[in-house]
């Protein structure tokens, strides 16, 4: 029992957050600073920044992309789906399996395609796919990671969340662990561990001289921004203005008072389940199109910066997980200003994690706003 | 919160009060103030919990009780005014220094460790255990004593088994007790601090009579010993009966304030009960 | 014949047994209120008339069907509505939204029983763009009501609908019960505000630690010195 | 005789109730088991003890780990999943600080040169505080967000031991390094040799050599597991110490409920860092122990699947229960770890497969038109890859059908003193037969 007078600490509960953000903010205006002043007495060169921002900016919504299914199963399940990664990995598979098979009917057999190539031979760069010289193949592909993925994903939540529906969200984390694990591998046995290249290169691009420097954007840049783009809008009019999108905010709301008023709440997760995984899975497609390599684990190696998106913008917040995907993305690429060589981009994207859950737990967007 | 003027305590105190400890302050509220977002649910309350003496808080639904309990154990942290308890100011307490002054309470729905027996139960409250310092419950010589602390504090656990007369039950895990039993557990547990002071949230909810009198017995019992009680209740019989004194709470705030038959007669205590334009 | 028909009901939560042997009966368009001591099991006597709690014997049965071991989404298809007492809205959807809600089990929205809401309650049409989160808690009420309205129920369960409301407007949030009653909507309400409801309701049931004490029609009860004495403690 | 059995049964049953029963029972029939299956086919005596002996190495390390999970996981109800992380540290420290410091050959980098205990004494503290740092901020934090955290940390630890940035760095004047990804590489003596040196050690060769035909190296590795099963008893006996304990009394009731905890006095932030330190500690022990007298580590060794391991085998076990753990981690590595790879020697002794096709195409093609073969051999040359989905199904199946795993369900009383009946009271009367 330690004196009176130390133990009351009047100003508990708020200093520690608020002197933490009070450095972080310090720090991050420090950076900004320095960023600012580096590029106008030329120590950093603008088009190289510029180049971090842009690039940045495409990973980012990707995370953000395959963020917004994770923030959707978190906020109306209740749990943190460990195979939310593994799922944006079997969608790129499932998707350029078609594109392979489109854009090369005939060129090879069809498990050879279908498999999207697992050992060598005819790939991506023999089969010349790109968006300029094969869009249907890469239209077709797209679709069928998207759908492909929401009917796996519904298939998973049958066979394994389904029996769990009461447990806490802690049994259903420790088994979608379990779940990531068993889907990471199966895709292995099924699709092989060789790291491939899926499309062409020297792709037409648009460049813009700036100050010192180009800054470039390929087609395939270009798809993705439309791609994902044209997605987010779509769930943000499925969220906004379909009977199904309001009874999946209300879920998220209050999923007690949405049983008593009538809403099927089993209905409705399964939808969840399955948009969440549909965009996980076109995610996962348009990752692979626009870094041009494919392999078993990218997407297990994506889950952590997607968790930190959307804890970043809010679970539960679909703006906040497009928002907090890019702010990802583009701080991860902006990092290498300071820190160069591209060792420490996921690591910085994991400490901002770890600052945010430390200051704003609920996340920039507060938590609970599914809308 | 401006216009909740707070009857000072003298006013309705009118009726005979026998208890010549009468002026020693045990706990006092002074404009406690607890607002969750926009929904300010303690709002300004004061009051006074006399030493030794059995005070009950009452009022409706949302009246802020629980809150008001929840600000004094350190559980919530007030948004404004202060809590002294024996003189000193611990406004903004930590729950696990409360224990430290004497202070301890029971929760509405009773919060017993479900996993582990009636014995642990009992035996965790304890205070000032070495042996919750890791190397003395590891390293040989200072386990002894551990030990030795251990077969103590057994003794007395036994010796509140007994009080409570619940003895058959101590090797039951706690989760498979009944409503009523837990009830017995969580005030056993709080009288295992030695507390000087104990505030029980609806200590009877959810016990059928019989063991309602018998709880009602053992705290008449501990107040003869000494301990200082404050009760939220919802049942108006049990608090008029059994309490000195009765603080009235509505809408966050202290409604009325006294012995039991001036707040019975007291026209908006009835209007916030019945809710009706008496 | 009454249209809600409880007999000897047992009912808890898990294995906690609040109510033991409860009768309740509600006739077509009347308008029924459980009053009783804080803690007397009010609340989860209609609860389970929902399918919301432990159901451990008795039985309730609504136009001679049993419903009991019924899911809330099937009882509702049966013409019964339930508002809860607290956070009873959506607080991030819009007030329309949560009117739409409502209505889900409908392939539309019934845009007659939306008018008719906001009919009754103006404020909401006024507001119908606003999220209900941000509004106050009689408004709020409101749209908990609005929204168990939208299916036009037979039955309708209001857990405390003046709870937590500034006393004026308590008396207008009666005014908007009553007028729901007379529309010709059976109701079956709990209330802490017992002196307001009694006076109003045709028949009321007094409940104390889980089990029936007192049926009357609301005037007698009102008048009768031991049900006072419940309350009061005499 | 009916009553009979029964009386057997029941006399079994309060047989299996001592853990060392149960210990004896398990690790006999998985020994035993190994070693008939091994006899059988004809395996050499020598081969046969080796893979026993490679058995317990790695139950020992999983058992470590896996009891200090229970700490975390089974007592306090901490979700640390950045178990790879605090064993990195560990090891790496270790390995750091016994380096030679002047790198000679192969061996790039250069460490401290200091005496191994000390080294190991340094892992483990590094360990332990890499625990603080995890745990000041993320201890207020939810299960989940403190789940994410202690990955996100372990994943820091695995890039940052990958960078280049840090394969060679001076610090105080001193130059280091974690050698990057091509790791780092043990240039320093066996730390065994304390006891490999002893005058006793070589008749300790002679007798392995005369009962089972093994080699020194055998013989030293043989050493070297019964070693590690002497610092799992250890630990064993640390961590009862621990949860027996008016402490570890106070670990269960913050899992139970942290806030009533609070109320009854207990400043509980105070027992998890504690405890979440110490359990760090161990893991990073466990880490050191794991590797140390290898030839060297790469940060691939400490990929996320080892915490994943750890997990299954805290599962089998059940959260809660120490002997438990330890069961836990023998049937893992025995089912789920070794015995996939020890039956596919086994079908591959028995049969003889002609060529795999190359690809999962190739091998579901046939069996279209009926052959099932080609999709046999490919399963069988990706057994390694199915192992792992096996581990996967093992634990969501776990989750569905015993999330108590195997003890989960019994209750270690957290008491230092047996807590059955009255102190004083030497008749079983204190059991409470005078209910009222």
């Amino acid at each position: 029992m330690s004196t009176v007078d130390t133990v009351i600490d009047r100003g508990r509960g708020m200093t520690t957050e608020q002197l933490l953000l009070l450095v972080v903010g310090l720090g991050a205006f420090l950076l900004l600073g320095d960023l600012i002043i580096g590029i106008l007495n030329g120590t950093y060169s603008i088009s190289r920044v510029a180049r971090y921002v842009v690039e940045g900016t495409l990973y980012g919504l990707i995370i953000g992309l395959a963020g917004i299914g994770l923030s959707m199963t978190y906020s109306i399940l209740n749990f943190a789906n460990f195979a939310h990664g593994d799922y944006v990995t079997s969608g790129a598979f499932f998707g350029w399996g078609v594109t392979y098979l489109v854009a090369g009917w005939g060129a090879a057999s069809f498990g050879h395609l279908v498999l999207v190539a697992p050992q060598r031979g005819v790939g991506g760069a023999q089969l010349e796919i790109a968006i300029t010289s094969t869009p249907f193949a890469i239209m077709a592909g797209l679709l069928v990671a998207g759908i492909g993925t929401a009917l796996f994903v519904y298939l998973i939540d049958r066979i394994v969340y389904k029996p769990m529906r009461g447990s806490g969200g802690i049994p259903l984390l420790i088994t979608s662990i379990g779940v990531a694990f068993a889907l990471r591998y199966i895709i292995v046995f099924v699709y092989s561990n060789r790291t491939r290249g899926t499309t062409l290169g020297g792709l037409p691009s648009f460049d813009l001289l700036l100050v010192d420097g180009w800054v470039s954007i390929d087609v395939h840049d270009g798809t993705l921004i439309v791609a994902a783009v044209a997605l987010m809008l779509g769930v943000h009019l499925m969220l906004q203005r379909t009977k199904l999108g309001k009874a999946m905010r209300a879920m998220s709301d209050n999923r007690d008072l949405a049983l008593v008023t009538g809403i099927p709440t089993e209905q409705i997760i399964r939808w969840t389940w399955m948009i969440g995984g549909g965009l996980a899975g076109s995610a996962g497609y348009l990752m692979v199109l626009w870094t041009g390599t494919i392999d078993w684990q990218f997407g297990w190696l994506l889950l952590l910066l997607i968790f930190a998106a959307v804890i970043l913008g809010g679970i539960g917040s679909i703006y906040g997980a497009i928002f907090g995907g890019l702010i990802i993305g583009i701080s991860m690429h902006l990092s290498m200003v300071w820190l160069p060589g591209g060792d420490f981009t996921t690591i910085t994207a994991f400490l901002i994690m770890i600052l945010v859950l430390m200051i704003k737990p609920s996340g920039l967007f507060g938590g609970k706003t599914t809308a | 919160m401006s216009d909740t003027e707070i009857e000072s305590p003298e006013v309705p105190n009118d009726a005979a009060d026998p208890d010549p400890q009468r002026n020693d302050i045990e706990l006092s509220v002074d404009g406690l103030v607890k607002r969750f977002g926009g929904i300010t649910a303690v709002d300004g309350a004061s009051f006074e919990v006399e030493s030794g003496a059995m005070t009950g808080l009452i009022g409706p639904n949302g009246a802020g009780k629980s809150t008001t309990f929840h600000c004094i154990t350190g559980i919530h942290r007030p948004d404004g005014g202060t809590v002294r308890f024996q003189g000193r100011d611990i406004t903004g307490i930590r729950p696990y220094e409360c224990a430290d002054y004497g202070l301890v309470r029971t929760f509405q729905i009773a919060r017993e460790m479900a996993n582990m027996t009636v014995l642990e139960n009992l035996m965790l409250p304890a205070q000032n255990q070495s042996g919750e310092q890791l190397w003395r419950s590891v390293l040989p010589f200072a386990r002894q004593e551990v030990e030795r602390e251990e077969r103590e504090l057994l003794e007395r656990v036994w010796e509140v088994l007994e009080f409570f007369e619940i003895e058959h039950i101590a090797e039951e895990k706690a989760g498979n007790l009944s409503g009523g039993q837990r009830k017995l557990l969580e005030m056993a547990r709080a009288l295992m601090i030695e507390p000087e002071m104990l505030l029980l949230d609806e200590p009877f909810a959810g016990v059928n009579p019989t063991l309602e009198h018998k709880l009602l017995d053992h705290i008449h019992e501990l107040r003869e010993e000494g301990y200082t009680f404050l009760i939220v209740e919802h049942d108006m019989d049990l608090i008029m009966e059994n309490c000195e004194r009765v603080i009235v709470m509505h809408q966050g705030s202290v409604l009325a304030e006294g012995a039991p038959e001036t707040i019975t007669s007291n026209e908006q205590v009835i209007e916030a009960y019945l809710g009706g334009e008496v | 014949m009454s249209m809600l028909d409880v007999n000897g009901l047992d009912a808890g939560y898990g294995d906690l047994q609040i109510l033991s042997d409860v009768d309740l009966t509600v006739a077509e368009e009347e308008y029924v209120v459980i009053v009783g001591p804080n803690g007397a099991g009010k609340s989860t006597a209609m609860k389970s008339v929902f399918g919301l709690t432990t159901y451990m014997g008795g039985s309730v049965e609504f136009r001679e069907e049993e419903i009991t071991g019924r899911t809330p989404d099937e009882i509702i298809h049966q013409g019964i509505g339930y508002v809860p007492q607290n956070d009873n809205v959506f607080a991030s959807l819009t007030v329309e939204e949560n009117l739409e809600m409502g209505a889900y089990i409908l392939d539309e929205v019934p845009e007659d029983a939306l008018e008719s809401v906001y009919d009754q309650f103006p404020i909401l049409r006024e507001r119908k763009d606003q999220k209900a989160g941000s509004m106050s808690g009689g408004q709020q009420q409101m749209v908990a009501m609005g929204r168990a309205l939208m299916l036009d129920p037979d039955l309708l369960l209001l857990d405390e609908p003046s709870a937590g409301l500034a006393p004026d407007l308590v008396d207008e949030m009666f005014d908007h019960v009553d007028a729901i009653n007379d529309n010709g909507t059976a109701l079956l309400v709990v209330e802490q505000n017992a002196k307001k409801a009694l006076r109003r309701c045709d028949r009321g049931y007094v409940l104390v630690q889980g089990q029936n004490r007192y049926v009357d029609s609301g005037d007698a009860l009102l008048n009768d010195e031991e049900v006072r004495q419940q309350f009061l403690g005499g | 005789m009916s009553t009979n059995t029964t009386d057997r049964r029941a006399q079994l049953e309060s047989l299996w109730e001592h853990d060392a029963v149960k210990i004896l029972a398990v690790f006999g029939t998985i020994y035993i088991t190994y070693a008939l299956v091994g006899l059988a086919l004809g395996y050499s005596l020598d081969g046969i003890v080796n893979t026993l002996r490679r058995m317990t190495y790695l139950i020992a390390v999983y058992g470590m780990v896996t009891l200090a999970l229970n700490l975390h996981w089974g007592y306090t109800g901490l979700f640390n999943i950045g178990i790879a992380g605090f064993m990195a540290v560990g090891l790496y420290v270790t390995m750091i600080l016994a380096k030679p410091a002047d790198p000679t050959g192969a061996a790039q980098y250069a460490g401290l040169g200091l005496p191994m205990p000390i080294a190991i004494i340094g892992g483990v503290v590094a360990a332990g505080l890499a625990g603080l740092i995890v745990a000041i901020p993320a201890l207020r934090l939810r299960a989940d967000y403190f789940a994410i955290t202690t990955i996100a940390f372990a994943e820091i630890v695995r890039l940052g031991i990958t960078s280049g940035a840090l394969q060679e760095f001076t610090i105080f004047g001193t130059e280091l390094g974690t050698g990057g990804g091509r790791g780092l590489i043990r240039n320093y003596g066996d730390p065994m040799n304390v006891i490999f040196e002893l005058e006793v050690f070589s008749s300790f060769v002679d007798l392995t050599n005369s009962l089972f035909g093994f080699g020194p190296t055998q013989a030293r590795a043989l050493a070297y597991s019964m070693v590690l099963v002497l610092v799992l008893v250890g630990i064993y006996w640390l961590i009862q110490r621990t949860s027996r304990s008016p402490f570890g009394r106070v670990l269960k009731a913050i899992r139970e409920d942290e806030e009533a905890a609070q109320s009854l006095g207990k400043n509980t932030n105070h027992f998890k860092i504690k405890v979440f330190v110490l359990g760090c500690a161990l893991m990073g022990l466990a880490g050191i122990l794991w590797r140390f007298r290898r030839t060297g580590v790469t940060p691939e060794a400490f990929r996320p699947h080892v915490t994943f391991y750890i997990w299954i085998a805290l599962i089998i076990g059940g959260a809660g229960s120490n002997t438990g753990s330890v069961l836990g981690s023998g049937l893992f590595v025995a089912i789920l770890f070794e015995g996939p790879q020890y039956f596919r020697r086994l079908v591959d002794q028995v049969v003889t497969f002609g060529d795999a096709p190359n690809t999962f195409a190739g091998s579901v093609a046939p069996i279209l038109s009926g052959d099932v073969a080609p999709f046999v051999r490919y399963t069988f040359e990706e057994f390694t890859t199915l192992q792992f989905v096996l581990m996967g199904v093992a634990l969501i199946v776990l989750m569905h059908r015993r999330p108590e795993g195997l003890l989960g369900h019994r209750e270690e009383t957290a008491a230092a003193i047996p807590l059955t009946r009255r102190p004083g009271d030497e008749s079983t009367a204190g059991r409470g037969g005078d209910s009222s």
